[in-house]
């Protein structure tokens, strides 16, 4: 724990020293990296022993008299601080160059206090013992985050974006304190452990007034409305270490409340994985029909918070009916998803930030071509699509295969829980296929092709404190594809906090592994061998270049390329009630038709029904109320008279 | 001789009235600073009672004179550069009446007889006056002839409350004198019926002073039209003031046994109060009127707490501190803002952090605090309530409670942001200053010491305020 | 070792079967068609063949023909032939190869969308879309074959114990899994009534139109890929129908090769008998396939309890 | 003999009625004296047994000094000052004032009697009056447009409590003192709302409080 808190120190120290010494530019900015990178390391040395020893270290002190404030770090714990850990010194070391703002000095140094803020909140949400301890960090989390959401402020959309994420942590927040109090009003007492003793019913209503606070944070379907907001408000570097990390806070609440309250009931399990279908299947939807590079990705994140919550329902599914199989593989692929997705992600909007800051183009349909002048960029954004894609040899692929097995062993059930299995199992399938679709449509128009206008030409790639955390998340999706082994034995060892759970034998799980690294080395082989084969074919061959066969057509342009848009049009026109698609077609109308434009814009439902069907409302109904104010003297004195004698009925 | 606590500043305001502005200034600033040493003496238990039939310093009393002091300090450090850069016809009554204000709220914390308080209170009510008028605009007039006018009449129904309350003590034939302590002692031998009207009209009364809905309807006019550091203090001082009228109160009710009846009346108006500044705090076009109505809500807040009782009693009292802090902080950079830019509207105002970047940060700091987040003690306050109410499982309650609480966030959010980020054509006026920042960073920071660190003294102190009528705090 | 003969034989045969389609077609046709050998010509005049690359493509398009030649094998190194076991096999490898189709398919489409060309571009959009649909159908048979064996991978299926078969005990529900598997099988072998190979109008086409860029080797590595990809499905289908479970090894092939033959002589008739489908009736097409099998797996919930 | 404490009552009643019915400022602040000075009569002969001590007779004649010369005086002064207009401009007509007045006293005669509170004799008449004054008073209050009219309003609230205080309590645990004390903040309360009448005055050249109503929401 000591080591722990130590890591947290240097960090807070890296974040004051940005602050403080803002006016050398660059000096601060390689300091604070360096000791953030250096608090990151002391954080991971911290959470070896809890992880494979398993063993449990706790920190505790009083607070105010009458609060304490204790932390503890178990091995769930420590498996979540894996991704704060490493994805946080990455989006820090990248924003080395991304920062480059002389004239802003100040408000980088913030960036960067609120960032190191932001890490240390996040590694104590996981950590945090106790009611009061939780809630504290949980909101400095929050807030900070919101600060990071505004850094540019100057832009409108920034704001409202900062606004509803507000909105949406406040009301969270709301929601996670009622939560916290009706527990304490039952258990007498602040401590997580103590959660174990409520009475069945009122579990549930705890778990479910969290899991709204949570699942805000989280971006759980209904209430993602604030991410594809932020997430592109937010400057790249933050909006990785928010969708790649931060939100998986919301995760760890609920898995982490739901150890706590050691329930067995169906409902649980039967909630979250609907929630889960829904998320993941609307998310990749919405992000099909995104044509924004960092809303799309924002999107993703929900769908994989999906996958993430289909994994979790599976195994809370497999603890309701004893079915341990399903259990521990449905929470373990829930787990190394949260590590996986944190890399991908992170790595995608790193790649997205480094385009964005190159071309200056938010627009997928207004890019193309880039892997030629950005190889290094078009390169490891590939390799986070395939993987996001969760296609083999790819880390994706991994937690996606646990969670299917998980499933599949579930399907030996009867009843509900067979046909919710059955759900799970189709959903996942959907995702993968669309989750493919959006990233061929990604990569296909952002990447490849020819540029579609000025801006996307010539493009270079960023410099090297940008490429270099993007090669290494890169590497780190490779790398677990291919020796999965070690880090499912890691998810696993992070169930252990799950007391109602008892995992399956440690040899079934390898063999699971051990097959799973076989197929990618084996796809790997295939691939290199097939070619080599090409090569020999090759061998002497002339080879030619000319124009794109345009099936006849002799006057190709770049315009003529098929935009995302287009790409992606029939797929939603599938799920059309509900996705809302707005066309605006200029129409040919004479007989040598002018300039004809055509454009589709996909609004999210939730949204729209939360603004028609709450906020308006409410909005005007407090309008009306507002006539009381109206300034007669004569009815301020009535209204007193009227409250005597309201009052005086009492009696 | 505690009495000099009150005597002090209005001996010294009446003298200002003859003095140069200049001069008055100085004397104001040596006043406040007096005042804080006669108030830390006083908690030191140097100072006793001398009249002790009609004042004692009891520790809610105490509490609240230590706030109201430590505040002022801050304002009137404030008011030393504010009045020169405004124009105020009148700097001697100015200053005149801040001290008397002072002196009078000082005599409400530590006067014991309910109809001294009585007429402490409504002297409050008579030296504030002036301060709100002091601009002398017909807006402001306005605002003044309702302040008065208003307050008179419901400070009457307290007068005619006590008098209630003295009847119930002649029909349970009791001889004591009537002080709030040997009433305490008496309060299971008083009539009931009566003990409970007068408690309406005690309530009511004092609730219009302290800005309970509905009889709230002066509030808003009052803070929006008075100098920001009159608002301030109306707001971080006075309503505690007039909360006490009605705590102290509250405790001869459930010493009586009646506290049932008591706290769900203070529920009652606690809501409706809370309900009220959410529905006026959203959309709310004048950024001082926002924080007036911000004033409201949390006063129905602590009323919310004490009524629940127990647990929330304390989570109440350290609202109480708290929201003076932060609320009078928020109106001294409101002040800021408002010679900044010159206008009330939050519209015509934008960019806050690029023209005044060292009053957004107290200003937002602010914002948080009343948001309820930390680092700011309003975080803990509010959680406490909470914990509180859950605890006595008033469900229904803690639902409105939270709804009006969001609701708030709400309106409070996109009005703080719009000004502080967003566009604005208008030229600034004034240029910030160093005098005018310190007392909102001082208050600011007092707030977050004491949401890190809470010395004992304070703690004890509050424990003693609330133990008689049963608040705990040991969890 | 056998299956490695297994395979090797497998691997060998597949380009002949779609001559044996032309051939259906052409003698319902009338005509005299094509040599039986013709894809074997093909490809080999293919290899001889140098290449030529659009200017506008990068190493994405080189890549495609590689790896879904490299997926359709793996395919077939994981699927057992007659009662021969596969050279690989675990639990839960049909997931794995179902999603190594997946990566396949996925460079496919990005090297078509690599060469800028719209049509390419709109081919991809309907690959992507169909086979996704197609993967739902797919995954509801995995479930159905749990729900009947309780295993997940091939060898179970077919040569283990409780083996899936029409013959056997609740074979009922097969023949569902048969007709849907036999429409997955035109519509991700891109066969009419869901694409017409044999079309010369680009607008209309899903897969060939995704390949136009392709010249020389890297064409040739394609089409056995597809071909390799429609044996798969075609042996899938086979092993469902008939249980291979006679003594001598020679003539379980012999049937095994037999079944195939009808399977690839159905989808002539098929093409030969039916019209292309709109472009938007398609999905439906699609999502009959899945009711079925839909249908069949939510039946076992009565059946085995 | 007749009851002295009854007819003073009585004319305080009746002065009520007056000020309700009065159309004219000047009648209305002249019935305000008569009122003051009869309110504060009443405790006077209230103590039938009470002996009255120096200070108290020291007390009373304060008292009817200010309620009944000096408040009255002051209100004349702004009268005079500001020279309003001489109409009271009601919302609600006198007649209706009249008959609402005589409501009221039934009303609160009503209320007295359903106290059963046991009063020494002759309270219970006190009781009805104080209850009508106040009662009236919010009428007024609620009821005229001027503010010198709502001012009035709040002295007869205050007469009205002050009459309560006096039929309820015993005087034995309320000092002088206090009471001085809140007749002085009655006092000053007067003559601040006087300032500012004339400053409304000036602002508005009206004491109508309907015109200023710019200070809502």
């Amino acid at each position: 724990m000591d080591t722990f808190l130590l890591s947290l120190i240097v960090l807070l120290a890296g974040g004051l020293f940005a602050l403080l010494a803002f006016r050398q530019f660059n000096l601060m900015k390689a300091g604070y990296i360096a000791l953030s990178i250096a608090g990151s390391i002391i954080g991971l040395s911290a959470i070896r022993a809890p992880l494979q020893q398993g063993i449990t270290s706790t920190f505790s002190t009083t607070w105010l008299h009458i609060f304490s404030l204790s932390f503890s770090l178990d091995s769930l714990s420590a498996f979540f601080l894996i991704p704060i850990f490493t994805i946080c010194p990455l989006a820090t070391l990248y924003s080395f160059h991304y920062m480059d703002n002389t004239n802003k000095k100040s408000r980088v140094a913030a960036n960067f206090f609120f960032l190191t803020l932001l890490t240390i909140s996040m590694a104590l949400v996981a950590t945090a013992d106790n009611i009061i301890s939780f809630i504290l960090v949980w909101e400095v989390m929050s807030l900070s985050s919101f600060f990071l959401v505004m850094h540019e402020y100057h832009k409108k959309d920034t704001r409202k974006a900062g606004y509803i994420y507000f909105i949406f942590t406040h009301v969270g927040a709301m929601f996670i304190f009622a939560a916290f109090s009706l527990a304490y009003s039952y258990t007498e007492s602040f401590d997580f452990v103590s959660f174990a003793t409520m009475p069945d019913n009122i579990k549930i209503i705890v778990f479910f007034l969290a899991l709204v606070g949570f699942g805000s944070k989280a971006g759980i379907f209904p209430l993602h409305i604030w991410l594809p907001h932020a997430h592109p408000a937010a400057p790249s570097n933050v909006s990785a270490v928010m969708s790649g990390v931060m939100i998986k806070m919301g995760i760890y609440g609920i898995i982490r409340l739901y150890a706590r309250l050691e329930a067995t009931d169906l409902v649980y399990g039967e909630v979250i994985l609907t929630l889960g279908i829904v998320s993941g299947i609307l998310g990749v939807v919405y992000a099909l029909g995104k044509h924004d590079l960092k809303k799309l990705l924002a999107y993703h994140s929900v769908e994989n918070i999906g996958i993430i919550l289909i994994g979790t329902g599976i195994g809370m599914i497999g603890i309701a009916t004893d079915n341990m199989v399903m259990a521990s593989f449905g929470f373990a692929g829930g787990l190394l998803h949260v590590l996986n997705h944190s890399i991908f992600k992170s790595l995608l909007f790193l790649g997205a930030g480094a385009v964005l800051q190159k071309t200056k183009i938010r627009h997928i349909d207004k890019l193309g071509g880039l892997i030629k002048s950005m190889p290094t960029t078009g390169k490891t954004f590939l390799i986070g699509s395939v993987s996001i894609s969760g296609l083999p040899p790819f880390n994706g692929f991994v937690s996606e295969f646990l969670i299917y097995y998980g499933a599949f062993h579930g399907l030996s059930l009867g009843g509900s829980s067979f046909i919710f299995t059955i759900f799970a199992i189709l959903s996942l399938a959907i995702i993968g296929g669309l989750a493919a679709a959006c990233f061929s449509k990604v990569i296909g128009v952002v990447f490849l092709g020819e540029p579609r206008t000025k801006k996307a030409m010539n493009a270079p790639d960023p410099e090297f404190t940008m490429t270099l955390p993007m090669i290494i998340l890169a590497t780190a999706c490779i790398v677990i594809g291919i020796f999965p082994q070690f880090f499912i034995m890691t998810a696993f060892q992070g169930l252990q906090s799950i007391s109602t759970l008892h995992a399956v034998t440690t040899n079934e799980i390898i063999t699971v592994a051990d097959n799973l690294a076989f197929a990618a080395r084996l796809l790997l082989v295939a691939f290199f061998l097939s070619l080599l084969l090409r090569k020999i074919f090759y061998l002497k061959k002339t080879v030619t270049s000319g124009p794109t066969w345009g099936c006849g057509f002799t006057q190709p342009s770049v315009k003529m390329q098929y935009t995302g848009t287009s790409y992606a049009m029939s797929i939603i026109d599938f799920f059309r009630p509900f996705v809302d698609i707005r066309t605006t077609y200029s129409g040919i109308n004479r007989i040598f038709p002018g300039r004809t434009t055509y454009k589709t814009q996909v609004d999210d439902i939730a949204e729209k029904a939360l603004m028609e069907r709450i906020v308006s409302p409410i909005l005007y109904l407090l309008a009306k109320l507002r006539w009381i104010q109206h300034g007669h003297i004569q009815l301020y004195i009535g209204y007193i008279i009227a409250t005597i004698i309201v009052l005086l009925l009492f009696i | 001789m505690i009495e000099f606590i009150f005597i002090l500043p209005i001996a010294t305001g009446l003298m200002t009235l003859a003095l140069p502005a200049t001069l008055g200034r100085i004397v104001l600033l040596v006043t406040a600073l007096l005042h804080l040493q006669l108030t830390i003496m006083s908690w030191m238990g140097r100072l006793v009672p001398t009249f002790s039939d009609y004042f004692s310093a009891s520790p809610e009393g105490l509490l609240i004179l230590m706030v109201t002091s430590f505040i002022f300090v801050c304002i009137s450090l404030y008011s030393f550069s504010y009045m020169q850069e405004t124009d105020i016809e009148n700097k001697p009554l100015f200053i005149c009446c801040m001290l008397l204000f002072l002196g009078t709220m000082s005599m409400v914390t530590l006067s014991d007889h309910p109809i001294v308080l009585w007429i402490a209170i409504e002297a409050t009510t008579l030296v504030s006056a002036p301060l709100i008028f002091i601009h002398r605009s017909k807006a402001a007039l306005e605002a003044t002839w309702k302040y008065v006018l208003i307050c008179s009449v419901g400070i009457a129904l307290a007068l005619l409350g006590y008098f209630f309350i003295t009847l119930a003590m002649d029909l349970g034939n009791i001889d004591a004198p009537m002080t709030f302590t040997s009433l305490n002692t008496v309060a299971t031998q008083l009539d009931p019926l009566w003990l409970k009207v007068g408690f309406i009209f005690v309530i009511i009364g004092f609730g219009t002073k302290m800005g309970l809905a509905p009889m709230h309807t002066w509030l808003p006019d009052a803070h929006s039209q008075a100098p920001s550091p009159a608002s301030a203090l109306l707001s971080g001082a006075l309503l505690n003031c007039a909360f006490l009228g009605i705590y102290k109160t509250h405790v001869l009710m459930c010493i009586a046994g009646l506290g049932e009846f008591s706290g769900n009346l203070l529920i009652g108006f606690g809501l409706i109060s809370m309900m009220v500044g959410a529905i006026f705090i959203i959309g709310q076009a004048d950024y001082k009127r926002m924080l007036a109505y911000s004033s409201i809500k949390n006063m129905g807040i602590i009323a919310f707490g004490v009524g629940i009782g127990g647990f929330a009693l304390y989570g109440a009292f350290l609202h109480i501190i708290h929201h003076s802090l932060l609320k009078s902080s928020l109106f001294l950079s409101a002040g800021n803002i408002l010679l900044g830019f010159g206008t009330k509207q939050v519209q015509r105002i934008g960019g806050i952090i690029r023209h005044l970047p060292r009053t957004y940060i107290a200003f937002f700091a602010g914002f948080i605090g009343i948001s309820g987040m930390p680092p700011f003690g309003m975080f803990i306050s509010e959680m406490i309530i909470m914990v509180g109410a859950f605890q006595e499982h008033r469900y229904i309650s803690v639902a409105l409670f939270l709804l009006a609480l969001t609701l708030v966030g709400a309106g409070v959010g996109r009005i703080f942001m719009s000004m502080s980020y967003g566009e604005t054509s208008k030229k600034l006026l004034v240029k910030e200053k160093t005098i005018r920042l310190l007392p909102s960073y001082a208050l600011l920071l007092a707030s977050i010491a004491l949401c890190i660190w809470m010395p004992d003294i304070v703690h004890t102190t509050i424990l003693n305020s609330i133990k008689i009528i049963g608040g705990i705090t040991h969890v | 070792m056998e299956s490695f003969i297994t395979f090797a034989i497998a691997a060998l045969t597949a380009p002949l079967f779609p001559g044996i389609i032309l051939k259906v077609k052409a003698f319902l046709a009338g005509k005299k068609g094509p040599p039986l050998f013709i894809k074997y010509f093909t490809v080999l005049k293919l290899l001889r063949k140098g290449s030529v690359y659009s200017t506008s493509t990068s190493f994405i398009f080189k890549l495609g023909p590689v790896v879904s030649f490299a997926t359709a094998l793996i395919c077939l190194l994981f699927f057992p032939f007659a009662d021969r076991a596969p050279i690989f096999s675990f639990h839960g490898d049909i997931i794995v190869i179902f999603y190594i189709m997946g990566i396949g398919r996925f460079f496919t489409v990005i090297a078509a969308l690599d060469t800028g060309s719209p049509f390419e571009g709109m081919g991809a959009a309907r690959e992507v879309f169909f086979s996704t649909l197609a993967e739902v159908t797919i995954f509801t048979t995995l479930i159905l074959f749990y729900r009947l064996t309780g295993s997940l991978s091939f060898s179970e299926y077919f040569i283990g114990d409780n083996q899936i078969c029409l013959l056997n005990a609740s074979g009922a529900l097969l023949l569902f899994v048969i007709v849907a598997l036999f429409m997955v099988l035109l519509t991700e072998n891109s066969r009419v009534p869901v694409d017409d190979p044999a079309t010369h109008l680009e607008l209309t086409m899903i897969h060939e139109v995704m390949i136009l860029d392709h010249s020389g080797p890297d064409l040739a590595l394609i089409e056995l890929a597809s071909f390799y990809k429609l044996f798969f499905y075609s042996a899938f289908i086979t092993q469902i129908i008939y249980p291979f479970t006679h003594t001598s090894s020679a003539i379980n092939g012999l049937i095994f090769y037999g079944i195939l033959f009808g399977i690839y002589v159905s989808i002539g008739i098929t093409e030969s008998i039916m019209a292309r489908c709109k472009m938007n009736l398609i999905p439906q097409f699609i999502l009959t396939s899945f009711a079925l099998v839909f249908f069949a797996a939510i039946l076992t919930m009565g059946v085995l309890q | 003999m007749i009851n002295i404490t009854e007819s003073i009552l009585v004319i305080t009643l009746l002065s009520v009625l007056l000020s309700l019915g009065s159309t004219r400022l000047m009648a209305l602040v002249q019935i305000m004296a008569l009122q003051g000075i009869m309110v504060s009569l009443t405790p006077l002969f209230l103590r039938s047994h009470g002996s009255l001590g120096s200070g108290a007779i020291i007390f009373f004649q304060i008292m009817i000094l200010i309620k009944g010369l000096l408040i009255p005086g002051l209100l004349y002064m702004a009268v005079k000052r500001v020279a309003i207009k001489r109409e009271i401009e009601p919302f609600i007509g006198y007649h209706a004032s009249i008959l609402a007045g005589l409501a009221i006293l039934i009303f609160s005669i009503f209320i007295t009697n359903n106290l059963r509170l046991s009063l020494p004799e002759g309270h219970d008449m006190v009781l009805i009056t104080a209850i009508t004054t106040m009662a009236a008073g919010f009428f007024l209050m609620m009821a005229r447009s001027k503010a010198i009219t709502q001012i009035i309003g709040y002295l007869m609230l205050e007469n009205g409590i002050y009459l309560i205080g006096t039929a309820l309590t015993k005087h034995s645990h309320t000092l002088y003192v206090v009471e001085f004390g809140v007749l002085l903040d009655l006092l000053v309360g007067v003559m601040i709302m006087g300032i500012i009448l004339h400053n409304i005055h000036n602002a508005f050249d009206d004491v109508d409080t309907t015109s200023p109503r710019r200070l809502k929401d």
